[in-house]
């Protein structure tokens, strides 16, 4: 078998990368949305982690960690406006979240 | 072959460190048969210790005083048939109890029965350990869901809510104590369960004792956390029989149902050990460093097996006392013959002490100490496991404001302060 | 008060109280019948904001056996086991009421001493109820102990029930006119012996419940009803009186031989849970002052009164209401001068008193309606008949 | 005890890297994401992105960052996660369980996301020398104790990331205050 070199973790945070990016242009349900977003965070986080192991410091990781804490907040921050919403509008299709004001 | 079976007694660190898979997949296959012991042993214990508390008698058909209640418990539920309701969600109904178990069962890998008897010793242990164990409620909200019923969806609400909460005020409990193992020479602290276990053993004293009460008031807020993480009384609010009939596993029977209860019995023997390894210890006898001579380790190996001897006199008497009808033979000779067994295992121990004490090969010794490890260990969870018991035949329970009050108003704070004073101590006093 | 009795009235208007949003999780949630803390078959229709109540609507009549109208099909006699079987718990104060009400239809009145029997028989009853309330109660908030104690101590006064008249649960204890049995050899001493073996197990439940912490924060101020509401719901009993409103039959309108007792009625202040527990706690410890006076000073003599073997009532109509456990348990009774009742009703303590659950659980939790069905003590057997 | 035992024992730690575990959590990873974006049911794809989660989680382990994994699995699986469930039971799904899944725009998503991926394939196979093929052994044990001292300093000295920690822990000061106002029905 071939050894596992960063190549190979880039490629699996590509495909993330890119499953997520899919789920956020096509779905509807906007949880899924901000779920597809936690995806590509997460090949983000992948991609960062493996550059750690392959300059042998540990910014990568460091930065990952921050990357969690930002998830974090963003998924906090973001449920909350999705329920705000869905109480005054009943509806949680991104393409019925169409209006700047009512 | 042989050789490499022997290979790895006489070791002295863990066969995950050790990098050898056959030992740890041994010991992983240990831990999951004596877990599934010990919470058959808890089902009979708390059903009779129950009974006992409310001038009762508790099982007593099944067996010598119910001794087989839980195997035919056991038996009973997977010979039933396993329901799914119709409007359920069928895939994630059938995956729910395998999430909660699988949870409840990962955490062993890192609960140190000993300094060597343990599957691995992560460096980040107790950090895996919170979050695997968190993973439960993840089993317990999806299962709510997926039943597609209101009480049940009601109770994994409850759950998740609870469990959120009580994890944060646990997490900081943890990491106090964590800041305390950092007070050695080098100054560096750890996160390794069995290196939490060392440091307490290197600063001559169990972390509950430490800079008291800061130490007494960490280990409270985990004791009572702990219990509301498991969703035992007084915090049962997820499986509240008399508000939510039977909470979040409502809907659920047969094995799949008993899965749930082997899943709680697992956690609450888990989180016993994160507390026993953090505050208490762990493996360590009482006094280690005070009374470590040859003899006292002599007296202390002896434990085990008096405790057994113990079991087995208890189990005599029992027999003796039995009724002289003829209806009964048959239950005397069973309990008759369960007092021989502790008897043999109790003298068992006593030999391996003794040959511990007087042989002084390095696997013998080694066996007599591990022997040690774990008796000390078991009996400290053991101590926890009954508390539970007491919890729940005592209080009432909590309303979900009042709980939710309590995690957030209470015990945060408390732990923050808690957290704060015993990093200010420790700066002063290193 | 109209505003109280409007309130009580439009109890099936589940209407949210704040329409400025659409609520997004409101939810309707079916409690009961085949719930553990319904007290039987009560179905409780909760409409939920969360876990908050905004209104409940009960459904009852599973249990409905049709007692009133069984009642006009049978004599007066073949008909005062029947009512037994509405507040199973409290069988002897059910057949005290109803053949008190057909004595004083009947014009005749039971000698002292079925009037003494008849006393220390309903007080131990008013214990048993009592404590039944209070096990099921303590286990609906999730105490589960308390339960396994009174249920041991209940079954000193069952006992007792049984040596009298052969029954422990239904005893039909009482005929019209007096007592059918005269006391068995031992009865007042199996009643001193009770008197000295309860308020030690008082205690015990007390040291269990009353300055538990997690007790007081689970009954303190839930379900709180003013008095003013219970008089307007017409609620009675222990209800009534842990709202501060001193009215007792025993004392307002004393039957039997209640006037020659010396004990005090128990109020509370506040009307929430803790009070009406602490009001039945002080209950019982009366109920025990009561019986010993009675068994201390029970007259000899006979214990039925002059009453035909055909009981046929003169043309008239009467109402009777005695202090059951659970409040006033009435009986109205029209006779046409046959040997049936013409019309029977009864009037339960616990039909009346579940009407106030609607105002006492809005706006609380999921977890408090259930202390407050409990708290309530109804018997779904005296609510359906 | 054998040779090989021994040498396993002299360095500590036998190597994780190995090819198959890593195929396992990829394949994992990436089914996990696949079954994310495809499900109808929300809750399907809540489980499935813990799925994907727990693998990334496992491949930071192998890739000798243990802290950052277990970050991953108490925060992630453990907390964002559970939150995520929380929201999609409080929201009424039954409904957009029933509608059409993807938005009128998908055509145009799906060629910007493949866009997307054919930019990172030429990335990767043109910049293939820009990824060394080497592949350091980071000192695990000490992994949790060197982070802290990146973020926290040591002897005085203020870390280097010192300043960057305080922003985020005010990030989530401020996250935390606007989800509790969001979320509140009457302000």
């Amino acid at each position: 078998m071939v050894p596992i070199t960063t190549l190979h973790y880039l490629v699996v945070a590509a495909a993330l990368f890119v499953l997520g990016v899919i789920g956020v242009l096509t779905r509807r349900n906007v949880v899924i949305v901000l779920m597809s977003i936690e995806l590509i965070l997460n090949a983000v986080n992948l991609n960062l982690v493996a550059f750690s192991r392959m300059w042998g410091n540990l910014h990568g990781q460091l930065f990952a960690i921050f990357i969690v804490v930002d998830a974090a907040a963003e998924a906090a921050v973001g449920l909350g406006i999705l329920i705000a919403f869905f109480r005054n509008r009943e509806t949680i299709n991104v393409d019925e979240i169409d209006l700047l004001k009512w | 072959m042989p050789n490499f079976i022997m290979s790895y007694l006489g070791s002295t660190v863990t066969p995950g460190e050790a990098g050898n898979q056959f030992w740890a997949l041994i010991y992983v296959l240990i831990i999951f048969a004596g877990v599934s012991v010990a919470v058959i042993c808890m089902n009979w214990i708390e059903r009779k210790a129950l009974a006992h508390f409310q001038v009762r008698l508790g099982p007593m058909r099944v067996g010598p005083h119910g001794l087989l209640q839980p195997i035919a418990d056991a038996l009973k539920l997977m010979l039933k048939e396993d329901i799914i309701p119709s409007e359920a969600d069928q895939f994630v109904f059938w995956v729910a109890p395998l999430i909660g178990l699988l949870a409840a069962f990962t955490v062993y890998t890192v609960i140190p029965f000993g300094p060597s008897q343990a599957v691995s010793d992560m460096n980040i242990g107790i950090l895996f350990m919170l979050g695997v164990s968190s993973l439960g409620v993840l089993g317990i909200v999806v299962a709510g869901w997926a039943s597609n019923s209101h009480y049940p969806l009601i109770g994994a609400l409850r759950s998740s809510a609870q469990m959120v909460s009580y994890e944060v005020a646990m997490g900081l409990a943890v990491v106090s104590a964590i800041l305390m193992t950092s007070l050695n020479a080098s100054g560096t602290g750890t996160l390794s369960m069995i290196g939490i276990v060392q440091a307490q053993q290197q600063q001559g004293v169990w972390f509950i004792f430490k800079f008291f009460p800061l130490g007494l008031i960490a280990f409270v807020i985990f004791a009572i956390a702990m219990v509301a993480e498991t969703n035992r009384a007084p915090f049962d609010m997820a499986e509240a029989e008399s508000e939510l009939t039977a909470g979040y596993h409502t809907e659920y029977s047969g094995l799949r149902w008993s899965l749930f209860m082997l899943a709680e019995y697992a956690a609450m023997i888990a989180v016993s050990s994160i507390a026993v390894t953090l505050w208490l210890g762990g493996w360590m006898r009482p006094f280690p460093n005070l009374l470590n001579a040859p003899a006292w380790d002599f007296i202390f190996s002896l434990f085990p097996g008096l405790t057994f001897l113990g079991l087995a006199a208890i189990a005599f008497v029992g027999t003796a006392r039995m009724p002289a009808d003829s209806f009964f033979k048959i239950q005397r000779i069973g309990l008759a013959v369960f007092a021989a067994l502790l008897g043999f295992i109790a003298l068992l121990l006593l030999a391996i002490a003794v040959a511990g004490r007087f042989a002084d090969a390095s696997v013998g010794a080694r066996f007599r100490d591990g022997i040690d490890y774990i008796y000390w260990f078991v009996l400290k969870v053991a101590v926890f496991m009954y508390l539970f018991i007491w919890y729940r035949a005592t209080w009432p329970r909590y309303r979900f404001d009042q709980l939710m009050k309590i995690g957030w108003k209470v015990m945060l704070p408390i732990s923050l302060g808690v957290l704060v004073v015993t990093a200010i101590v420790g700066v002063i006093v290193s | 008060m109209n505003d109280v009795s409007n309130r009580a009235l439009s109890n099936l208007d589940l209407e949210t109280p704040d329409k400025t949003y659409l609520d997004s999780n409101e939810l309707v949630i079916n409690m009961g019948p085949q719930h553990p803390a319904t007290h039987g078959v009560l179905r409780v229709i909760l409409k939920l904001d969360g876990e908050k109540v905004l209104g409940t609507e009960c459904v009852i009549g599973y249990l409905h056996r049709g007692v009133e109208k069984i009642a006009e099909n049978r004599t007066y006699t073949m008909f005062n086991p029947y009512v037994d079987r509405m507040d199973y718990v409290a069988a002897v104060s059910n057949g005290l009421g109803y053949c008190e009400a057909v004595e004083k239809l009947m014009n005749v009145e039971a000698p002292p001493r079925a009037k003494y029997i008849r006393v220390i028989l309903t007080e131990l009853n008013r214990i048993a109820s009592h404590q039944l309330w209070l096990g099921t109660h303590a286990l609906d908030i999730g105490a589960m102990t308390p339960l396994f104690y009174t249920f041991r101590d209940r079954e000193e006064i069952l006992k007792i029930f049984e040596r009298y008249c052969g029954a422990r649960l239904t005893t039909h204890a009482f005929r019209i006119g007096g007592c059918q049995y005269e006391t068995y050899a031992g009865f007042e001493k199996d009643v001193k012996n009770f008197l000295a073996f309860f308020p030690p197990k008082i205690d015990e439940y007390e040291a269990l419940l009353t300055t538990n912490r997690i007790w007081l924060e689970r009954t303190k101020n839930v379900g709180v009803i003013s008095g003013a509401d219970c008089i307007a719901l017409g609620v009675t009993g222990p209800v009534l009186r842990a709202s501060g409103v001193q009215w007792d039959l025993r004392k307002a309108q004393p039957y039997a031989a209640y006037s020659e007792f010396d004990f005090e009625i128990p109020i509370g202040t506040n009307g929430d849970t803790y009070d009406r527990y602490l009001v039945r706690m002080a209950e019982m410890r009366q109920s025990l002052r009561i019986i010993e006076q009675a068994v201390n000073g029970i007259p000899e003599g006979p214990i039925m009164g002059k009453v035909p073997k055909v009981i046929k009532p003169p043309v008239g109509e009467i109402y009777h209401s005695i202090e059951a456990p659970k409040g006033e348990l009435g009986y109205f009774i029209v006779s046409d001068g046959s040997t049936q009742p013409y019309r029977l009703r009864v009037r339960p303590p616990s039909f009346v008193n579940l009407q106030a659950l609607d105002i006492m659980v809005r706006g609380l939790l999921v977890a408090d309606v259930v202390a407050v069905i409990g708290t309530l003590d109804i018997v779904l057997g005296e609510v359906d008949r | 005890m054998n040779p090989v035992m021994n040498s396993a024992l002299n360095s500590g730690m036998a190597p994780v890297a190995t090819p198959f575990f890593f195929y396992m959590l990829a394949g994992l990873a990436v089914i996990g994401g696949v079954l994310v974006i495809t499900r109808r049911n929300a809750v399907h794809s809540a489980l499935a992105l813990i799925v994907t989660l727990l693998a990334v989680a496992g491949l930071y382990l192998m890739l000798y960052a243990p802290f950052v994994a277990g970050v991953q699995i108490i925060v992630y699986a453990g907390g964002i996660m559970v939150l995520f469930l929380f929201v999609i039971m409080l929201v009424n799904i039954e409904r957009s369980s029933k509608e059409r899944r993807f938005n009128r725009m998908w055509p145009v998503g799906l060629a910007a996301a493949c866009a997307l991926l054919a930019l990172f394939v030429s990335a990767f196979a043109k910049g293939k020398a820009l990824f060394p093929d080497r592949m350091m052994t980071l000192p695990e044990s000490s992994n949790t104790q060197q982070i802290a001292t990146m973020l926290y300093g040591e002897a005085g000295r203020m870390g280097q990331y010192t300043f960057a920690f305080e922003i985020a822990s005010l990030l989530l000061l401020v996250a935390i205050l606007g989800a509790v106002i969001m979320t509140k029905k009457k302000i």
